[in-house]
């Protein structure tokens, strides 16, 4: 039997995020434009962006995998947030969801790698080496940081850990996952791909990276899947680390919370060369982890 | 000051490698910085002749064919080239070369003038001395159309290579003419009597 | 293809702890510019090796408009309308040059309050063009905020400029005899006095924010350099060359106007790495400050702000007394240069100006990038300041 | 000539690098934005910027230093004809695709008759009926005084200049007001024969004035059918 | 994907043409490529003071993505090349704000054999402000003038463009030799 009302709850919900996203963008560049002291766009800005972007005439297209990255991309970002438990609402539930989310919220950028590979551009072809390079700079921590979490709460259900939250207090109420969580924001610096890790889109450098060939329709659809992949991001760090929500404005607030950090980090930092980014990685990040690590398991 | 008339414009006689060269030069160097700094150069290369014309400003003139020899020597004391300007006298039917050197640690300014002629232009390179003498070279190439032999960089370097053939910056290049071949005539609605306009 | 690394090269991937693998070596061609946000319309071809520059070509010539040959079929005056785009952001050292060597040529002495005036303005320019620098490398390095309030301090100066000269960029302002026009009271020295104020006291913000970051140390140390044998071998000037030990400045060295009469210091670092560059650029701007300051507590002499010359009458046909002059100034860029040859005529029969960016812009720049990284290329392009304009002219 | 003290210890040019220091950065956040905010608010350009410029036809003797010191060759010296009477000296014709707005012309006016004014906003779209505009004998400065004063927004004083076909100009000031003059002939000498018909000594300047017209109309009529 | 699901062309869509229409005029995004001394003023322009990012422009590295070309300024035939292609890389509801009087009829350097008088011969113009060179507010002028154009769907210089190809090309080739995409864009063409 067709459950209706969870279709509808679930496309409502994806429409939300979508919306939400798109805001967060509107957020983010609007609170860096008034870190450099001007006004900076409307906070819906991104939306119209999209809009433009979709009613432009693209006749330049390098195959199928390139039309097939950013759906790609799209796909998983919004499988991701189906996972995630967003207030009440979770359409799918397993014993690893955990995992499951921390995986798929890789996949997008594979996704939009695989694309920009095929449109033959050296700037998307470095682009992606640097993005690649990334992703698996990243894992250490961004793996142990998850570690400290399930081995603290001892599950590796997003809900039960969200219900241990509201029973036991805050994850970073927790020293060792204070920790984790530090380790947790600087990768979620890379995942957003802002400063001092937007290595992969620099625009001084590679100008734009994987995104230099993608442009109407295609970036539309990595706007969109950018905006999905912001509101699950930040969700999902919510609800790793604050606590979860029971409703949806709570998690608002929270989502709110966790941009800002990244965005004050985003606006007063250069950024690394992808070695340094790599070293920096592999260095505090994982050393803060590993005591996390220990510290939970304790 | 500045120089006068009969220097800039006799520059004839330089070009002849007569080294004691009697109507300049030595008695009236003055006992300065500069004077004594010409004064040193000009022992270690008599084909030269030196003068001192401000503080701060020496000025050589070295025959062609010893112009390398002659910024070896100087190189010692001129730690910096600052750049190879080219001057077109048409007239005299010459490449008037003026190398203008820097020295750090005297502070002076020094021009080495050489003078070739215009058909066939032809130096010996200065990269070996000052290694930044390819671009100046390579634009003084450019422009004028002198060969700087030992330059393995000679070639349209800022110009697209229609530009580079013609060497725009020659005196009988006529920029008018050239702007209404390539760009059509309707952009010049004016007239082009001399008297008129003084452009 | 050689499986083997060069020498030098691997030398260069030891100092920044990453070898290169000598395998599978995929170079591509990656052409760098023009359309390109780190280049203003420079272009640079470079050859790639993975992540490292393994051969850089200069390409230039986007802006070139034969300004020399321009110069040649145009009055002596009307080339200052001209000649000033040879320096986009620092328009002012053009003129000065250029009138310099006129003035030397025509054996004007310029009226005292022409000189203190110039000597302004070409302080004015130099702190604008530091602002200028430091939003370009602010964006370079992905450091936007720092950029964004540089150019928004930089328009304080530009509304200053404007009204000493009637126009925001070119400024169009000082001939060989003077200056176009007078001071326009009391209160631009007033207002001229608060914005250097205000620069001041905002250079801590800069500091904390991009100078003593953390990450700006990471991005510009050992990247880029230099030493003091090659930077004089070829000709770099300005900060360039104090950011290797040598002490030379224009200013002080072959002093023009009134900087005799100033008190400044000329910041030197032995290091010749992008690091030692910023950090004297940043000194600088501290005392470029610094003397605005003093020349303000100087005050403007009372006279004429142009040479009396009868020959000035008829402009157009304004005619200068055959001679040569070499005259050069201190930008921020380096050692700018003008050579006029006068052949007794109202048009100049000669004038070749040298930008800084010749000598450090094409064969130093390619000396520097080759092995660096590819983040690498706009760090060593924007603290070598390169300035496209100087080079194709 | 050397100074004391002029090359500077390393210790003063030299910092510390810090990874908090930066995020004193973000107070600014609180902070009243820098921007002015255009439409909205405005800029007055300093007094004496240099802008459009204008003419008083009284005063103009036609001698031609304007068009002699021009660096771009902007001026060009414009024999007209108002209201059927002929000007008795030429006047100069700027063309805005030309000026580099230097005002050496102002400086070298004997008379004063070329002045400036602060008004710099002319926008147009790229078509040719817009173009004309571009190029204009500058109008009386108590004009575009007062056009600037009505307005206040330093636009150019005209909004469409009207070309009619035998060499008669209309200008429609921003106020509604017509100004209409016919030019007879270019160059400092007087055109031989006020008359419409092509004046014999000024043909090729004559030509060329028109041609650029032609030749763009021309083209994307011919190609849009 | 590829197809032209949503063209704004297509007769079926001119329902979403108005939407699509303000969403153009608010965000125009610049192509980072400073061809001219203009180009200094571009800063100021996306920058704290003048910020035009408030009406949602910015500046895009990427051609790919842009829709607004700033011609700052005098054009040399050598840029002109790679503005050429860059116009050709922009997707195509694209418009040209020519800055400054160089582009209209040569400037200052009308008798320069190295600048390219005007520039309406090659690439089609859809505003052109006067000045030399112009303040950001004279710009921004231009860029509501053009903001007006596309609302009312005046600013087709990329139709004329797709419309006159011919004689633009003619005069392309005329400039530079006829086959200069084979000989040189080949080069950079893929990734300029």
């Amino acid at each position: 039997m067709f459950e209706w009302k969870l279709a509808l709850e679930a496309i409502g919900m994806v429409i939300y995020a979508t919306f939400m996203g798109f805001i967060f963008m509107g957020i983010e560049r609007k609170a860096m434009a008034r870190i450099q002291r001007r006004v900076g766009p409307p906070i819906y800005q991104p939306i119209i962006d999209t809009l433009k972007l979709l009613g432009k005439k693209e006749s330049v297209s390098h195959g199928f995998i390139y039309d097939f990255g950013p759906v790609f991309a799209l796909g998983a970002s919004i499988a991701a947030l189906l996972f995630i438990p967003l207030a009440n609402f979770q359409l799918f539930s397993s014993n690893a969801d955990l995992i499951v989310v921390a995986y798929l919220l890789e996949v997008p950028m594979l996704g939009i790698m695989l694309g920009a590979m095929s449109s033959g551009n050296p700037y998307s072809a470095v682009g992606v080496q640097r993005g690649l390079l990334t992703m698996v700079a990243m894992q250490l921590p961004y793996g142990l940081a998850l570690i400290a979490i399930a081995q603290y709460w001892g599950t590796f259900k997003l809900n039960s850990i969200v219900a241990l939250q509201q029973l036991h207090g805050w994850s970073i109420t927790v020293p060792a996952l204070l920790l984790a969580f530090i380790v947790f924001d600087i990768v979620f610096q890379a995942m957003l791909g802002l400063e001092p890790f937007d290595i992969i889109t620099a625009p001084a450098e590679i100008s734009m990276g994987p995104m230099v060939e993608y442009g109407g329709k295609h970036a539309a659809l990595l706007f969109t899947q950018h905006a999905v992949q912001l509101f699950a991001e930040t969700a999902f760090f919510a609800v790793l680390f604050l606590g979860g929500a029971s409703n949806l404005l709570e998690l608002l607030i929270k989502q709110i919370a966790v941009l800002f950090i990244a965005i004050f980090i985003a606006s007063i930092y250069p950024r690394f060369t992808i070695d340094q980014a790599a070293k920096f990685f592999w260095k505090w990040p994982t050393i803060l982890g590993i005591i996390a690590v220990i510290l939970a398991g304790w | 000051m500045a120089v006068t008339d009969n220097e800039v414009k006799n520059k004839v006689e330089s070009t002849q490698k007569a080294p004691q060269d009697t109507q300049n030069a030595k008695p009236e160097l003055p006992n300065t910085k500069e004077g004594r700094l010409v004064k040193e150069l000009l022992e270690k290369a008599p084909y030269a002749e030196g003068s001192v014309r401000r503080e701060k400003r020496i000025e050589f003139r070295v025959p062609a064919e010893r112009i390398h020899e002659f910024l070896e020597i100087a190189s010692e004391k001129f730690e910096m080239l600052m750049q190879i300007s080219v001057v077109d006298w048409l007239k005299e039917g010459e490449f008037e070369l003026v190398y203008q050197l820097w020295s750090v640690s005297e502070s002076v300014h020094a021009f080495v003038k050489t003078r070739i002629s215009r058909e066939n232009a032809k130096m010996p390179t200065v990269m070996d001395i000052w290694p930044v003498a390819e671009t100046y070279e390579r634009e003084a190439h450019e422009f004028f159309g002198i060969i700087f032999e030992g330059n393995p960089r000679l070639g349209p370097f800022i110009l697209e290579p229609r530009e580079y053939e013609k060497h725009p910056l020659r005196k009988d290049f006529n920029t008018l003419s050239y702007v209404k071949t390539i760009y059509g005539e309707d952009f010049d609605r004016y007239d082009e009597s001399k008297t008129n306009y003084v452009i | 293809m050689s499986l083997e690394v060069p020498r030098e090269l691997r030398e260069e991937a030891r100092k920044h702890d990453m070898y290169l693998t000598p395998i599978a070596k995929d170079t591509y061609e990656l052409f760098f510019g023009p359309q390109h946000m780190a280049t203003e319309n420079f272009s640079i071809i470079l050859k790639m090796d993975g992540n490292r520059v393994e051969k850089a070509i200069v390409n230039p010539g986007f802006l070139h408009r034969g300004f020399e040959k321009l110069a040649e079929q145009r009055p002596y005056f009307t080339n200052i309308a001209l000649l000033l785009r040879i320096c986009v952001p620092e328009s002012d050292v053009p003129e000065n040059i250029y009138s310099m060597a006129v003035d030397e040529i025509v054996g004007w002495e310029v009226p005292e309050r022409a000189i203190w005036i110039r000597t302004v303005v070409l302080e004015m320019a130099r702190v604008s063009s530091w602002m200028f620098w430091i939003m370009g490398f602010g964006n370079e390095i992905g450091l936007y905020t720092a950029g964004q309030w540089a150019a928004a301090y930089r328009e304080r100066l530009m509304r200053l400029f404007e009204e000493l000269t009637g126009g925001r960029v070119y400024h169009i302002y000082t001939v060989p005899g003077g200056v176009r026009r007078d001071i326009p009271g009391d209160k631009w020295l007033r207002q001229l006095r608060d914005t250097v104020e205000y620069i001041k006291s905002k250079l801590k913000d800069f500091d904390e924010i991009l100078f003593d970051n953390y990450i700006t140390f990471e991005r510009t140390e050992g990247v880029g350099v230099m030493d003091k044998r090659f930077a004089l071998k070829h000709a770099v000037t300005g900060p360039n060359l104090r950011a290797v030990g040598v002490p030379y400045d224009v200013r002080k060295d072959d002093p023009y106007y009134l900087y005799p009469e100033l008190d400044f210091e000329v910041p030197v670092l032995k290091e010749g790495d992008s690091l030692a560059r910023v950090l004297v650029r940043r000194y600088e701007l501290e005392q470029d400050l610094y003397i605005l300051e003093q020349l303000l507590d100087m005050g403007p002499p009372s006279g004429p702000y142009m040479v009396q010359d009868p020959k000035l009458k008829n402009l157009p046909r304004f005619k200068v007394p055959a001679g040569d002059a070499y005259a050069h100034v201190e930008s921020t860029k380096g050692d700018f240069g003008a050579y006029v040859v006068s052949d007794g005529s109202h048009k100049p029969y000669r004038v070749h100006v040298r930008g800084p960016s010749q000598s450090h812009g094409v064969t130093v720049l390619e000396e520097l990038l080759k092995g660096a990284r590819l983040a690498d290329v706009p760090v060593i392009l924007k603290t070598l300041d390169n300035c496209p304009p100087d080079i194709d002219r | 000539m050397t100074m004391p003290a002029r090359v500077v210890g390393e210790e003063k040019v030299k910092l510390k690098k810090s990874f908090v220091k930066p995020w004193i950065g973000i107070k600014y956040l609180f902070k009243k934005p820098v921007t002015i905010k255009i439409p909205f608010e405005k800029i007055e350009p300093a007094p004496k910027y240099r802008g459009f410029h204008t003419l008083d036809w009284k005063k103009c003797v036609g001698c031609n230093f304007c068009g002699q010191i021009c660096p771009a060759r902007a001026i060009e010296m414009t024999w007209l004809e108002v209201e059927g009477k002929m000007e008795k000296r030429p006047h100069p014709k700027i063309d805005y695709g030309r000026c580099t707005f230097c005002q050496f012309c102002v400086d070298v006016c004997p008379t004063g008759a070329l002045g400036f004014t602060e008004s710099y906003i002319l926008t147009t779209d790229g078509t040719e009926d817009a173009l004309e505009l571009f190029n204009w004998v500058p109008i009386h400065p108590d004009k575009v005084r007062e056009l600037n004063e009505a307005y206040g927004d330093y636009r150019f004083p005209v909004v469409r200049i009207e070309k009619l076909g035998d060499g008669t100009y209309r200008y429609h000031l921003r106020n509604g007001e017509v100004f209409e003059f016919k030019i007879l002939g270019y160059g400092i000498r007087p055109p031989k024969k006020p008359t419409p018909a092509k004046p014999a000594t000024e043909a090729t300047a004559n030509k060329e004035t028109t041609k650029p017209a032609e030749k763009k109309e021309s083209k994307p009529a011919e190609k849009k059918e | 994907m590829g197809g032209d699901f949503i063209s704004y062309e297509l007769k079926e869509f001119k329902l979403f043409e108005p939407l699509f229409r303000w969403a153009r005029k608010k965000s125009i995004w610049l192509v980072a490529f400073c061809t001219g001394c203009g180009g200094i003023e571009m800063p100021p322009l996306v920058t704290a003071r003048y910020d035009i990012e408030r009406f949602g422009m910015m500046p895009n590295p990427a051609p790919r993505m842009a829709d607004l070309f700033l011609i700052t300024g005098y054009v040399t035939p050598k840029t002109l090349k790679r503005i050429i292609i860059t116009y050709e890389l922009m997707p195509d509801p694209k418009y040209i704000l020519a800055h400054g009087s160089c582009p209209i009829n040569g400037g200052v350097y009308w008798d320069s054999y190295n600048v390219v008088k005007q520039l309406d011969k090659y690439i089609p113009i859809d505003v052109a402000i006067a000045g030399c060179m112009p303040r950001p507010e004279a710009v921004m002028d231009g860029i509501r003038e053009i903001m007006r154009k596309i609302e009312n769907g005046e600013a087709d210089g990329w139709r004329r463009y797709r419309e006159n190809y011919e004689w633009y090309r003619k005069n392309q080739d005329e400039l530079f030799g006829e086959g200069w995409r084979e000989r040189d864009a080949k080069r950079w063409l893929a990734w300029l």
